[in-house]
């Protein structure tokens, strides 16, 4: 019994933390926001050096070979330092697809250049507002060409290679599409968390490679290990705004005391302190299940997703909240995290995509325990 | 109980509309402005020129006393004219503040000649007013302020900072609440002065909030000089004069929370496609949107009681916190509540995002709308003090000359 | 404009409140509560002096003739004292009902005896656990005799009267019983609030007769009134509870101070007044409606509705936090409000019912408008 | 990252099933009992013998010193332990407070002597303890508590009231705070005691709970005498023994908190009908009981954590309140919600809503959850100060002699 993370990979983390702190402190995640920039190349490129990209990539296509349960260890230490790249939709969908489902030419072909950093990935799913089902995808393939209108698309502006749902022949599935090709237009959108790109893509023919065995099923597991990723990172934002609000309400005096000396602040720290805690203890659950390749893995997915979200909104609300007057001005960071919080919960489906599949997936377990 | 107006509140009301059919067209459907916008010279001109022509006919400032250019009216007639002015386009307002707190304070607590000197221009829009109180070590704990001054013959001197003023940059005139006796407890040392924010020595940096808007600045104090005849009561009765400004802006901004925009949610949700069906016949969906109707609707509810209350002749007292302390936090959760049901099209804004950009904006606005003006945690102090008669905070700071008054952490 | 009870109607009130505060302090509650009576015999013939149960019904059926508002004040009062006795079902529905769809010789027949207090009505909807739809109710009636199980009726083994829902020919309708009659059997059931009685009724070809009208769609219009008055009963609970509470955390010392003077308290209170608040307004504004049968009476219950239960309850909860260990004590008064928020929340359809119900009508009325 | 037991872990935990599948019937499913019910003789009875039994086979308290009778286990061993046992039917424990708060302050805090007087026929199950902490006006603040003690000559004699006992009536032996000199600070003040429960002057009343359940009792003390060599620590030093036993307190009730039974909300619901269909299908429905179980799936997860800590030789800290905190309102929640579902129903109790009761049961048993063992407020107050390191609250106590520490509103 141990359910904690290995010294190694802790070791693992405290580099990325150090490393993060020296090249990403929270004004290059600024920098980014308030720039044309759409991320933060350097960082990217030392991300890469650091073997981040290609932490689950074995090492025969140029990956560190790591295993997820490091990834994750990373993906927090990304989350903390609110790291301005690409990295979810690259490392936590498009490198997981192309490992999961792609040939090996496909494999040979871009997971050394997604480890190494040179190719971005992402993930092109979402053709309106709402919650779109795999069914409902507009996007379709004839012979090789893949046309319809991604919107939006994470980091659409800045990828080499986006992982299309698309429909051929009434079926759904993944494509994979080198953006570098003809019949592609993008065009970057205003972003609600200008530290992370958006873009729309509209494909014309473009042309495309399907990946074996990507149905509207697998495309549900792909997304259940994104957000086992995706909730580490929410995570160590969260936890990192609760740090910076904590540092503040002990250092503000007002009344002849430290704010945090309230109880109106004590208790609701308390409270996300709280929160952040049981969304850890789910991520922990779902890293190990998808470390683990477990068959908990669909209901752990989906805990970790719906605690971390919430955690990390519940979070920065109330870090604006703490930090009073101040907390509200462009000059302070607190929006960063405020937005940051909002854009990861609009990634990978609404909360009322991952409770519903939650439930779904708990009575189906239920019947399936009861039938043997 | 009745919603009809009395025969003379009727008389009242179309006299105000006649006169506004005659001099304003009437409102168009628009999303109505919530985040501080910027002040340009057009806007302040537009926003002059109105108040100008009200106060011409009697229809500025209408509860204010005849003998300064108001109208002499009650509360109520106060209220109809704001219901029906409501009904049709004014520019921007730059005089809220000016109208809704500095009048009011110098009317209390003015000698007759200082009520001369400054209401009738106030009325009028030629002179533009702001608010110097809030300092960055004093929000919620107003009375902890550090900006100070020395008397030096005829005249103060001040120094320090304040923060959190709407549109310094266009006031000719200020009220300013500063330290002139640091030795004796916090509220006894306090003076209330009027300033001119022309004076040698103010600088106006603006800030910028997290929506992007500046609606408020920074204003520098260095060596500032005032005379004292443009101090307001007596040296050390600055927390007394401080007080009735800060009632009449908890009524104001209170007032303004415009939470009918809720149920715009169920329209916003019949456009938002969940699962291959409009969001509005999801049950969680119409559930919690109906959970936000309730409240919104209790707080409208809430603002006629008080306007009942007004027009039999009572005050308003401190349950009139309740509007912004419910209003402001429902508006947060159901702008967060719309964006999450937009999906991944939640990290998009602006143009991008046309059907919610209305809700973009209230959730960029509305944390500051939680702390402006009182923060909800000063509010249910104020509530569960004032309203329920419960007993206050331990004070750490209690009979303390306010230079003894911890202000840090300890040095180690 | 005047969004106020009138001086008349505040008198009405607080004649109420002596009559209560001397007939019926809690210790009638609770004394109700721990024997086998099933409500407070002597209080009700009392209430019915003072013409509380003929409040709304005409002088010439021998009711005091009052309006709605008069009656919305009784029934504050009623549910400030938690008084024991079968006010609701009897006066909220039975008599509405009666006085909205009986006959001449059904009004001459009942509104007497339910103004005098010499009968008891009832209610007698629901059939099963859950939120059961007007269609689906499986009693039927048959050549004027009525057939089925209803489960539970409040007050439904000291009910004279029962207006019951039932289907005839496909139809769903309202039935007049005069449970003196035979082919009725009633049987007490576990109260989860044993200061208020409930049972089920099996009629079993019992003798019935039609109220004209009283169709599905007048069923849900019966509830919206009856909605109304019991959100004014909630929000009297809600009050006392509330002040209860106050004096008891004022009076209580610890650490030195009253526990009152903690934020984690304060604050808490706060937000109930708040809630209360909220709760009174939408209540004032479906009593206009109501007195005026106003068009916005619809949605008005539900908001009154809605917003009263929950006040309710949430005050209750926290009543028994705030007191501490006596709360959860039988012999503190507590549990009295905390068993008949949850009660008086039971009856009438679930908070689901009457949220579903808002938006139906909110919609309903902004299609009207926009056909309009 | 491991749920695997070590090859030693593994050896464990066969012993331990083997002992058990030897001595104890495999537990059948069974909702578990959460209110506090009667303790019958014959519970009393059968507790004792299993106990009694355990003791005989070394698997008693485990993780106590061999010298005194336990095993000298390994705190993972306990957990371990606990897993196993859980899967077998035992009889209603009546040792839990003596094994879980009292045997520890002893072991901590007792002399030689008092361990082995007290500790062996508490092992094996001979004699029960109960704790006598909380007064009726000193509940969270538990050092105001006024019972005295008075030395004469060799003994203490003691008068006041305690209250929240559990099982006083069936106990041999109680551990007792009480307050040696008032006038010193109320924490320095305290001296802790072993009284023998059937001492003249001790008299015992139950408490009956809103849930009409009878787990708890005030005991009164009139003279009642305690020799001296009861006395646990030095004169004065009551407080810092009674945090060993507050400490303990707190880990076992957090960690009992059967936050599973919310997963059968899911089937709960698929016997309701909505509308016609199964409440189940209903998505406000699902998405709610998606939020509990999200909760209490993390407060599981969490207790694994915590174990593993323990494996690692770790003391789990002020963390461990969490469980308490986060579980009871959840299960409150939880309970509220599935009695709302059921409708009209919802009035009925007992066997008229057979499929509610256990829910219902829940709504009313929690508040007390919620408040014995440290209140919510104070478990906050415990996790803001102890874990994040927030200031303590003001305090109106702070250096003043016990006897002038107010304890109610001033006199008129």
């Amino acid at each position: 019994m141990n359910f904690d993370f290995s010294d190694d990979q802790k070791l693992l983390q405290q580099t990325a933390r150090d490393y993060l702190a020296a090249h990403s402190p929270l004004s290059t995640c600024r920098e980014i926001l308030e720039s044309d920039a759409p991320y933060a190349a350097a960082l990217w490129k030392g991300a890469a050096e650091m073997g981040w990209q290609g932490a689950v990539i074995p090492e025969e296509f140029g990956g560190a070979g790591f295993g997820h349960l490091e990834l994750a260890m990373i993906a927090y230490e990304v989350g903390r330092a609110l790291a301005p790249i690409p990295f979810g939709p690259s490392v936590f969908v498009a490198t997981e697809a192309i490992l999961r489902h792609g040939s090996a030419a496909q494999k040979s072909a871009w997971l050394p250049k997604l480890a190494n950093g040179s190719a971005i990935g992402t993930f092109a799913f979402t053709e309106k507002p709402g919650q779109n089902a795999a069914e409902a995808i507009a996007a379709s393939v004839k012979d090789g060409k893949l046309s319809g209108v991604k919107l939006p698309v994470a980091d659409g502006d800045v990828a080499n290679l986006a992982v299309v749902a698309a429909k051929e022949n009434g079926e759904t599935g993944l494509y994979l599409v080198d953006l570098a090709g003809s019949g592609i237009e993008r065009k970057t959108l205003e972003s609600f968390d200008p530290s992370r790109s958006q873009a729309t893509i509209r494909f014309d023919g473009a042309r495309c490679e399907k990946l074996a065995g990507a149905d509207a099923n697998a495309i549900a597991r792909l997304l259940d290990r994104a957000a086992v990723l995706t909730a580490f990172e929410q995570i160590g934002g969260a936890d990192r705004a609760l740090e910076i609000t904590r540092a503040f309400i002990v250092g503000r005096y007002a009344f002849g005391k430290p704010i945090a000396a309230n109880q109106a602040i004590k208790h609701r720290m308390a409270d996300l302190w709280c929160e952040i805690e049981i969304a850890r203890s789910n991520a922990y659950y779902a890293a190990w299940a998808l470390a683990n390749e477990d068959a908990e893995l669909p209901v752990a997915a989906c805990l970790a997703r719906i605690a971390a979200a919430d955690a990390f909104e519940k979070t920065t609300i109330e870090m604006i909240e703490f930090h009073g007057g101040v907390g509200y001005t462009w000059e302070y960071d607190c929006h960063l995290f405020y937005r940051r919080a909002k854009q990861l919960a609009g990634l990978l489906g609404t909360p009322k995509y991952w409770k519903n599949l939650l439930i779904d997936r708990l009575s189906t377990k239920k019947g399936a325990a009861q039938a043997a | 109980m009745d919603f009809n107006d009395t025969p003379e509140e009727a008389a009242f009301r179309a006299e105000a509309r006649a006169w506004l059919e005659k001099n304003a067209r009437p409102r168009t459907s628009m999303t109505p402005t919530i985040s501080g916008e910027d002040l340009t010279a057009e806007i302040v001109k537009q926003s002059q020129a109105w108040q100008k022509k009200k106060a011409e006919s009697g229809w500025a400032c209408i509860t204010w006393p005849k003998e300064y250019g108001g109208r002499g009216a009650t509360p109520i007639q106060n209220a109809i004219w704001g219901q029906e002015q409501a009904n049709f386009e004014t520019p921007p307002d730059v005089f809220s503040i000016g109208i809704g707190m500095c009048g009011p304070t110098i009317l209390t607590h003015g000698t007759p000649e200082q009520k001369k000197r400054w209401i009738p221009k106030l009325i009028t829009g030629e002179e533009i007013w702001c608010q110097l109180f809030s300092e960055p070590s004093a929000g919620s704990d107003l009375a902890g302020l550090r900006t100070t001054a020395v008397k030096q013959g005829d005249e103060w001197v001040v120094n320090g900072q304040k923060i959190w003023t709407s549109g310094a940059q266009i006031c000719e005139w200020g009220i300013l609440v500063v330290r002139t006796d640091p030795a004796v407890a916090k509220h006894a040392g306090l003076t209330f002065f009027v300033v001119n924010m022309h004076s040698p020595g103010i600088e106006i940096r603006p800030i910028t909030q997290i929506n992007r808007g500046q609606g408020f600045n920074e204003v520098f104090f260095t060596d500032v000089r005032i005379p004292d005849d443009q101090r307001i009561s007596a040296v050390g009765n600055g927390w007394a004069v401080s007080i009735t400004t800060l009632m009449n802006e908890r009524m104001s901004i209170g007032s303004g929370m415009g939470v009918g925009a809720i149920e715009d949610l169920v329209g916003f949700m019949d456009g938002i496609e969940i699962d291959g069906r409009p969001a509005s016949e999801d049950r969680q969906v119409r559930e919690r949107i109906a959970e936000f109707v309730v409240k919104a609707r209790g707080l409208k509810y809430t603002s006629l009681r008080t306007l009942s209350a007004l027009s039999q002749g009572k005050t308003p007292g401190p349950e009139a916190s309740m509007s912004k302390l419910v209003g402001a936090v429902l508006q947060q959760h159901a702008a967060s509540f719309a964006m999450e049901m937009a999906g991944t099209s939640s990290a998009l804004r602006g143009e991008a995002a046309p059907a919610q950009a209305a809700w973009q904006e209230r959730y960029l606005s509305l944390p500051g709308l939680r702390i402006a003006g009182g923060t909800d945690e000063i509010l249910r102090n104020i509530i569960a003090e004032r309203v329920l008669g419960l007993p206050p905070d331990a004070r750490a700071d209690k009979g303390l000359a306010f230079k003894d008054v911890p202000t840090g952490p300890p040095k180690a």
